[in-house]
């Protein structure tokens, strides 16, 4: 699965993107934070404020409870300041 | 929900600047039935002589996908003849365009809804993320959301339509 | 009532076209404090190729003053960077424009804000008397005035201010 | 005093304006309509609906009930129709 990372949270993780292997117990976007977080101080930093982060599956909005299975994009990013 | 036909839309996210004055002739020359035309575009302002530039990062795919879906949604709203959006990412300096909304109809209020309407989605919606690069300091600053433009976006889910989906 | 300083205003009323790209230059350039520039433009429509030009009666002076006051309730309520207001009289064709607001601001809301109050109170208070003449009939016929633009005008008295003196 | 008509207003008066010595008997706008009204069919055309004749004294909107001694200039046309 490709995860992207935008604005801080890819300067925090240190990356634009990854491809990683979702683990069996990990679900749902939220889940994916967790497991995410976990990896380093980087991602720690990055994942630390949840609630405040935004999910896009596929390119569009979803809430944290999203079912991952079958995705092929994730993509964390801070609220939107476009216009 | 309506049997009018709806017009189409153009959609572009791109790096180089744009011709407010082009675009919208493209909407306006031979066709006579546009009676009104509201511009809105979007500068990046100085901040008091402090900004060196804005940098503006944005989700290539995603970006034109939730524009273009804001953008289908005001063409099903309001009788609108004609309708561009344009947003630039890249860096930008203080005096340049950022972002630029045409919207053309037969009568004003259409042409203002929409374009309002499309701004307050732009700026809460679109995947795109402001750092300001300040002359007096090393690191950019990521810009802050602000209550207000949640505020704007929210004024259109009270009226008329339920086709606007926010997640 | 506040004492912020107000922003001076350009208003002209003229028989010739006007340059939208030019006015809105003299408002932006070198503005580094603009970040919204909105324009409306009002055009002539062909009604469906019935019509062969608009003829537009004015007030002179009248005119002038009327917009000048309404331009000045503007730039009072909002926080406007810069506002011009042009509005054509005599023979007019289908296609060509008639009439022009542009309001810059620091943030879009002012912005769009003023030119749509402003258009409103153009559409009903400024002495200017539209006459149709259309290609198959020899008489002009004088343009009504339709319910929704005084409903539209009347928007501007229930909120926030009660400055604005309609007769 | 100067009178001044426009749109239909000058078109059935058939005058876009012209001065005239207000009778003592003419104190308001509305009065004054009903004492150009009665001077030919033109202005009767002109002045058969007062109600929806707007009025402007030295270039300010007024009522009909607007007492015009001290005026210059007054206007009469129909329901403005710019923008």
């Amino acid at each position: 699965m490709r995860i992207r990372y935008f604005a801080w949270l890819r300067e925090r993780t240190g990356t634009s993107g990854e491809t990683i292997e979702l683990p069996e117990t990990v679900k749902t976007a939220g889940e994916l934070m967790c497991w995410l977080a976990a990896r380093d101080e980087g991602y720690a930093f990055a994942f630390e404020q949840p609630e405040t982060i935004r999910i896009a599956v596929n390119q569009e909005h979803v809430e944290e409870d999203h079912i991952l299975s079958g995705t092929e994009e994730v993509a964390f990013f801070p609220p939107m300041t476009g216009g | 929900m309506s049997n009018r036909t709806t017009t189409g839309f153009t959609v572009r996210v791109q790096a180089e600047n744009f011709d407010v004055l082009a675009e919208t002739e493209i909407l306006t020359k031979g066709h006579k039935d546009v009676g009104a035309v509201v511009t809105f575009t979007g500068l990046c302002r100085d901040e008091g002589g402090t900004l060196e530039a804005l940098e503006l990062e944005h989700y290539p795919g995603m970006a034109e996908a939730q524009i273009s879906k804001f953008a289908r949604q005001a063409v099903e709203r309001w009788p609108l003849t004609g309708l561009t959006i344009i947003h630039r990412f890249g860096k930008i300096p203080p005096g340049d365009n950022i972002v630029l909304v045409i919207a053309t109809s037969s009568h004003r209020r259409a042409a203002f809804e929409a374009s309002d309407f499309l701004m307050d989605f732009l700026k809460t919606q679109a995947p795109f993320w402001k750092k300001e690069h300040l002359r007096e300091a090393s690191e950019g600053t990521w810009v802050k959301t602000r209550a207000i433009d949640d505020a704007d976006a929210a004024r259109w889910h009270d009226e008329k339509s339920n086709n606007i989906n926010i997640p």
